[in-house]
């Protein structure tokens, strides 16, 4: 089972990237889930979504130990870092997060410009999708093929065909970032 | 093919598919996204959807709905549910037949918006005055939610009673994959009003309360015979059986099975309704049995009184204790279930009953 | 001494300041705050302490002294 | 010469209310009404709590007992689900106007298609004639044992008026039955609302000023005499929203 | 001397005594006589009674005495207290003390006017959402019920809770010679609010629910452990023992004192506490006994769980059964109590757990 | 000449209201009057459910969180028992007249000594922007997913000429806070219903339209002019009773 | 044939009837009914079949029929 | 212990009735309770109380096997009737109570005209007090002077001592009735 926590502020599409990674993995077999955390949300502030996904059920939804944790801004690396197993992965948004280390040593971090990369793209949306090819190459879990068709064939499901385009564009470049 | 879908839409759905002909409620989260997907859907299908202006007026509502034979549904969550008590109660007395959802969200008064089970108590004993029941369905997962929606609907005109569909935040918040249910088209319930006087109503003044007590318990006994729901595993053989309905009841599944893998002689009961309790999961268990462990998403421990009266009915020749491992709001983590498993065994933490 | 006082830090960068301000003397700063906003700063020069920001603000960001007859500085606060 | 009448069949029992109770009169009036409108063998009943509940045992039609104060809430659950049918709230001033007052307005702020009748009885008759919102100013009553001062409670509500005047609904009127005319014009009113609604124009409601005499611990008579020459100049009768031409 | 009083009349005036400044409430028979009566006395005094729109105003009127920090008060029956379910739970969670009198009347929904104690569940474990507690008094005399009235606010302001004075129809309409306390002048309560900020009260938002939620069960042991109240008598070489409290409890008195008249060894336990339970009661009845029977005036049989629940605890080593009659409404009479025993003697009654 | 404009201390703290929200401003507004008339220290707020209960971190006075719908009730029972001091009912639309209608409006019908003030930014904003009886018709929420049809849901609530038009209480005025100028009457407003509870002179509101960026997908400059094309059009601005000379 | 029918079981004993019919056609028997009334009688000579006594009464004791140009007969009803 | 029915209709005054002896026994040193049976009770019909004295304790106020039922309407004899002890008595207002026996054999029966009686000594309202009176006498647990002393006692209590003399005649008439 994989664990994944998708976390930003509100706006920055976390909610999403987490989406995509999840219907990723259920095009690809496995079964998932998708948990936000929710609140008095209105707000700006924190956004977070926790995404399992596995060959078996999924017992508990809810976060408890991710593989790896998304960090989107500085305030979602403070406060999740430290949860993130030993041995796992985190990404930064390092257009937002700082350079200094965030104390630990027993994960490895990489650092994904995705903000300006976006733009650089042409894709200035296209942050969160920069991520998701990150999140689905430093896993492992599926190739870049199966990642691709799994998003696109979530926005097709969707309605959104019109943007397969720009976000294709966005998966290649994140998926060649780490 | 299964499709990710949110809790609250997935329930939604199933309810259109289970023939939902009329909404009223109130927004509160986390229940809100139930009404607001039914805003769009049920009008899309000529159904009636009203946002009433407070959950007492939407209970009210569901109350005419319902007396005119029809499925009706409401939605809501925390002090939303309190203020439909009173309704909950007239319908019950009034044997008529509707589905209330309760999104449970943690906490006393205004509370918090954290998924909780802290309704267990108020669900199945009723929170409105008078000695009604609501039959209590606990999904644990989206699929079993939609599958239990058609259910719903079916026991409530069985019986003539309300249905409590007793979710928690999170799994009305969560998504996961889900395969919905095929359409009904429910009739026009036998004791609905149709303007001609076809069903003859008898007027409240000359009711016979004492004659209607012997038939409410023979109904409730009948309930309690025939329509306990649970899923089970590993008991026969348990040392410690654990209790667990909801959210909580998948994941102390996953933690048990763990335990299970390390040799630990664990079982589960997963009350899939909670009330009628399943009393019966209860007579399958390894007769050595040293103790039982509900896990609720609760402060208190709520379920534990049902457990431990379902043991002492079952286990009559020697005390087993019935211990609560409450973890007060959310998912109970792997590492709160094995750290309170562990006191039990050791003897460090006591039992309730 | 007039003065003009903007707590940054309380800055939500909404704009509503910057907009009724009619001495254009109110900007956008180039760095953020903790939470992310990119604060009013005032131009000391043009400012008039006329007040309106102040009565602008969702977010208590100014305070005004005025002092009659001095002259006014700005000071922005130091939590920005 | 003569005219025939005769009490409507779905009215034509016993009641229990008390002798020269006004619920009684008005409720015929209704079933005359919905007769003359071909609507008798086509109507709910959601009534109110209070002695308006007496009804369930008279009241020959589907009807509901609703939770005090709520019958217009089921009244608009049950129009929603059948839109053909007539649906009468009957309620008395305190279920309507007290405890009932955000379910009563607010079918009347969505124009809801029904009918509500309230009995204005200026008390709370079936639980011993304590204080309603339209009790007197003055009147004393088990909870106002001094005399209601308004000065505390607020004055009397106009409910027909305050409708009429803030929301878009299709019919508003008060009437009295103190006396025979008086009686024909109520019935009148209720006709209109009636036909309102069978028309689909939308909310409709008739205000009846009715005697307690056992709360008011006056003679029938006297009750009536009170309704003239107290209660009448305070609540004035009439149309506040007549019907449009359409 | 002691004087023939209404029962509802005696109430009101002990609570006058008792220092309640504020009423708030609205008519519903049986209890109506309580706020007819202060609706004349808190005036005359310079205190504070309204008539509110609802019973669900009425109790956020109380909220906003009792967050002043005076004694307030409201009293209803069946559906009006069903209303005051979410302020309950809101001032549980504020940790706001009042009284809540419910002068319980028979039945589901609207109801009867017959006097009945069908409301045991939901007063003892709470009708609003969440997991709050409120401490349940339930007096069988006019006496008794004066007598507990201060106890009532006492009790509530120890804790911060809010006591639900429990007692019945026909206790509040009946008369029997009674005595009144004397008058006392409660200070403003530490934690009213004065409009100077002298109270700091912490934000909802800034709550932390789940250090609340330890505090919250440490409250409520001290209360369990601290607050039973009881009256028991001929328990320790019963073979019977009876529960019942309020009215069927003094009925179920007289009854058990004929009973051992004439040789049978029964016993009697009268809970005045109905929450916390009385636990400790059982802890003195006869080891050898054969069960106990709760009499009830509901039609389900509600505090037979309670009982079972403390017989459990007590009685680890062997099975004792728990029998129920619940005579539905009013009292229980000798003969509905001497055919139920000897049903259950004889076997023909089966044991609910 | 500069003039010294210094943040109320009861009030001088960060909120977590969105940027550019009513709310902030409106709540300044009030801190700045009660400091004013020197009730600054003698005040307790009822808080309604909404983005008005964020106020409880940011707001240094007594204040408690009621249940959604229900603060002018609580503030009945607080101002009964301590008639000295200034009780100020801080409400959202949703919770004042949609849930709590039957509670604000008693208030103003029985004429109870307090000040209500209601935050009009036509939607339930803190969960999410829901339709309330204040949406616009037409407007587009996520429980009117096809804009608001005022036939089946009712046309917009105007509450401050409602209980000025049928009940006798001292003050009811409605606002907004879409220019410098248009706050500073809006404050006026505010006093003068604070100064009406201080002179024991009965139930004032003041109702404030009041932008809400988040839900309505707007800048902030965007939602100050929805406001003034769209929404005063429909409510008014002004003073719908006035106070009386005394 | 015009006639009244008057259903005394049903009649309390108000007096509306009594005090609205112009004809004085109505008055009380001395005989009670079984809830303890002494219900209303029409004195056939004096009534008209004017209908108003059926109007004002609460409890729907009256029944007119009304026949073109018949002459009118009362009717007791043998509930009494 | 003693149990008595008084059942009648609304404006009857039994339930007062019922009061007095109460009240009377109280004044003799006895406990006693007093039990309405109250209904949806505005719209006449019947008025019914239960009144139990004792030496000890009254353990269970409500109706069960009364001593003596007081009839004061037809109804009221036919409703309860059936209700009183073996051996015990039934004491009708024959003003209202037709002559027929109730089909009860094992009861004494006494019949008083306390409607025209009140009215014969001027006191039109004292038919309650005289069935009081009755009562006092037939069942023998207080004297003419105990009665008489705890009837007066209570409307003294009450403020009402300027009825002291109408009562005490209608008592004087009622005792003397049977
Ligand atoms: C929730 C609730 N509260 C209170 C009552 C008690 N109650 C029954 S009827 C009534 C008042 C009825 O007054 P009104 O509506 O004016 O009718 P009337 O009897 O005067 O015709 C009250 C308070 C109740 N049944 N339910
Ligand atoms: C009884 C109850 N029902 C519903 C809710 C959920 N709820 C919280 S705030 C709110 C609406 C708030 O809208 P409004 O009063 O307009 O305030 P705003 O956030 O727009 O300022 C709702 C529906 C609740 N807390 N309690
Ligand atoms: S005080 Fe006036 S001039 Fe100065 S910044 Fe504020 S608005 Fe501009
Ligand atoms: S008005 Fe206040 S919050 Fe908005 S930009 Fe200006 S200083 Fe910042
Ligand atoms: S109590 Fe009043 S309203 Fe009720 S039936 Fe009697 S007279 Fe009519
Ligand atoms: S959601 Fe709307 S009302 Fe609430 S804080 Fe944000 S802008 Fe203000
Ligand atoms: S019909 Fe007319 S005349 Fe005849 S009894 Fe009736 S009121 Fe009198
Ligand atoms: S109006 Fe009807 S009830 Fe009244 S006296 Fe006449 S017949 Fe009898
Ligand atoms: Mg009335
Ligand atoms: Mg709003």
């Amino acid at each position: 089972m994989r664990e994944i926590l998708f976390a930003g502020l509100g706006g920055q599409g976390v909610l999403t990237c987490g989406l995509i990674v999840a219907e990723v993995a259920l095009f690809n077999g496995r079964t998932a889930t998708w948990s936000p955390s929710y609140g008095s949300a209105m707000r700006g502030g924190a956004a977070n979504c926790t995404v399992k996904y596995s060959r078996e059920m999924v017992y508990n939804p809810s976060l408890d130990e991710p593989d790896l944790l998304l960090a989107m801004s500085e305030s979602a690396l403070a406060l999740h870092g430290h949860l993130v197993k030993k041995g796992g992965i985190v990404l930064v948004n390092s257009d937002l997060v700082g350079g200094e280390g965030f104390g630990r040593t027993d994960v490895s971090v990489h650092r994904v410009p995705c903000s300006s990369l976006a733009q650089r793209i042409g894709q200035p949306k296209g942050a969160n999708v920069i991520m998701t090819a990150a999140i689905i190459k430093l896993l492992g879990d599926f190739g870049f093929e199966d990642g691709m068709r799994g998003m696109n064939d979530m926005f097709r499901k969707k309605g959104k065909e019109r943007f397969e385009k720009g976000n294709s564009a966005a998966f290649e470049a994140g998926y060649s970032a780490v | 093919m299964a499709e990710m879908m949110k809790g609250n839409v997935a329930i939604a759905e199933a309810a259109v598919r289970a023939g939902v002909r009329f909404y009223a409620g109130y927004p509160i989260t986390p229940s809100s996204e139930i009404m607001e997907y039914l805003a769009k859907r049920l009008p899309e299908l000529g159904r009636q959807f009203i946002q009433s202006e407070s959950e007492l007026a939407a209970i009210n509502m569901v109350m005419g709905a319902a007396a005119c034979g029809v499925r009706a549904l409401t939605a809501s969550s925390g002090p939303g549910i309190s203020l439909k008590q009173e309704g909950i109660s007239v319908l019950s007395d009034e044997e008529l037949t509707c589905v209330v959802v309760n999104v449970v969200r943690y906490g006393n008064g205004l509370g918090t918006l954290f998924s909780s089970q802290c309704d267990y108590f108020r669900e199945t004993r009723g929170g409105g005055n008078g000695d009604y029941r609501c039959i209590v369905l606990c999904p644990s997962s989206i699929q079993e939610a939609v599958d239990l929606m058609l259910t719903a609907y079916e026991l409530a005109e069985k019986y003539r009673v309300v249905t409590v569909f007793m979710t928690e935040g999170a799994l009305g918040q969560m998504m996961e994959p889900c395969e919905l249910p095929d359409f009904v088209e429910p009739p026009k319930l036998p004791w609905g009003f149709d303007g001609k006087y076809s069903y003859k109503k008898i007027g409240i003044f000359d009711r016979d309360s004492m004659q209607e007590a012997e038939q409410l318990n023979r109904k409730y006994e009948t309930i309690r015979a025939e329509e306990q729901r649970w899923e089970s595993e590993n008991v026969q053989d348990a040392d410690y059986v654990f209790v667990a309905y909801g959210l909580p009841g998948r994941a102390v599944k996953g933690v048990t099975r763990q335990m299970r893998a390390q040799g630990l002689k664990v079982g589960l009961i997963r009350p899939i309704t909670a009330w009628p309790f399943p009393v019966k999961a209860f007579a399958e268990v390894n007769p050595g049995v040293k103790g039982f462990i509900t896990v609720e998403a609760n402060a208190t421990g709520q379920m534990v009184d049902d457990v431990a009266l379902a043991s002492k009915t079952v286990f009559r020749d020697r005390f087993v204790p019935t211990h609560a491992l409450p973890c007060v709001y959310g998912l109970p983590s792997r590492k709160f279930i094995m750290d309170g498993f562990g006191q039990i065994v050791s003897g460090a933490r006591k039992e309730v009953y | 001494m007039d003065r003009i006082i903007v707590t940054q830090s309380r800055c939500k960068q909404c704009g509503l300041c910057v907009a009724h301000c009619k001495q254009e003397a109110l900007s956008f700063s180039a760095v953020f705050t903790e939470a992310g906003y990119r604060p009013v700063q005032v131009d000391d020069a043009k400012c008039i302490k006329c007040g309106i920001c102040y009565l602008v603000c969702p977010d208590r960001v100014f305070t005004i002294i005025g002092a009659p007859g001095g002259k006014a500085s700005a000071k922005q606060s130091a939590s920005a | 010469m003569a005219v025939s009448r005769k009490v409507p069949a779905i009215i034509d029992r016993e009641t229990s209310f008390c002798p020269g109770c006004g619920h009684g009169i008005v409720i015929r009036l209704i079933a005359e009404c919905l007769e003359e409108l071909g609507q008798d063998n086509n109507v709910i009943f959601p009534l109110g709590v209070g002695c308006s509940s007496l009804l369930g045992g008279g009241l020959v039609t589907d009807r509901l007992h609703c939770p005090h104060g709520r019958a217009s809430a089921v009244a608009t659950g049950m129009k929603r689900c059948e839109p053909d049918v007539t649906i009468v709230a009957y309620q008395g001033d305190g279920d309507a106007y007290s405890i009932g007052i955000a379910e009563t307005l607010n079918a009347a702020y969505r124009n809801e298609n029904i009918t509500m009748i309230a009995i204005n009885n200026t008390n709370f008759g079936m639980t011993g004639g304590q204080m309603s919102w339209t009790t007197m100013p003055g009147q004393k009553t088990t909870t106002s044992p001094k005399g209601r001062d308004c000065a505390v409670t607020g004055n009397p509500i106009r409910f027909p008026e305050l409708v009429a005047s803030q929301f878009d609904v299709a019919y508003a009127a008060r009437g009295a039955v103190t006396s025979p005319k008086r009686i024909a014009t109520v019935k009148k009113y209720i006709k209109n609302a009636l036909a309102a609604q069978v028309n689909k124009e939308g909310y409709s409601t008739v205000e009846v000023l009715s005697p307690c005499p056992t709360n008011w611990g006056l003679d029938v008579l006297g009750a009536m005499k009170r309704i003239e020459e107290e209660i009448i100049p305070y609540y004035p009768l009439g149309e506040f929203k007549k019907r449009e031409e359409r």
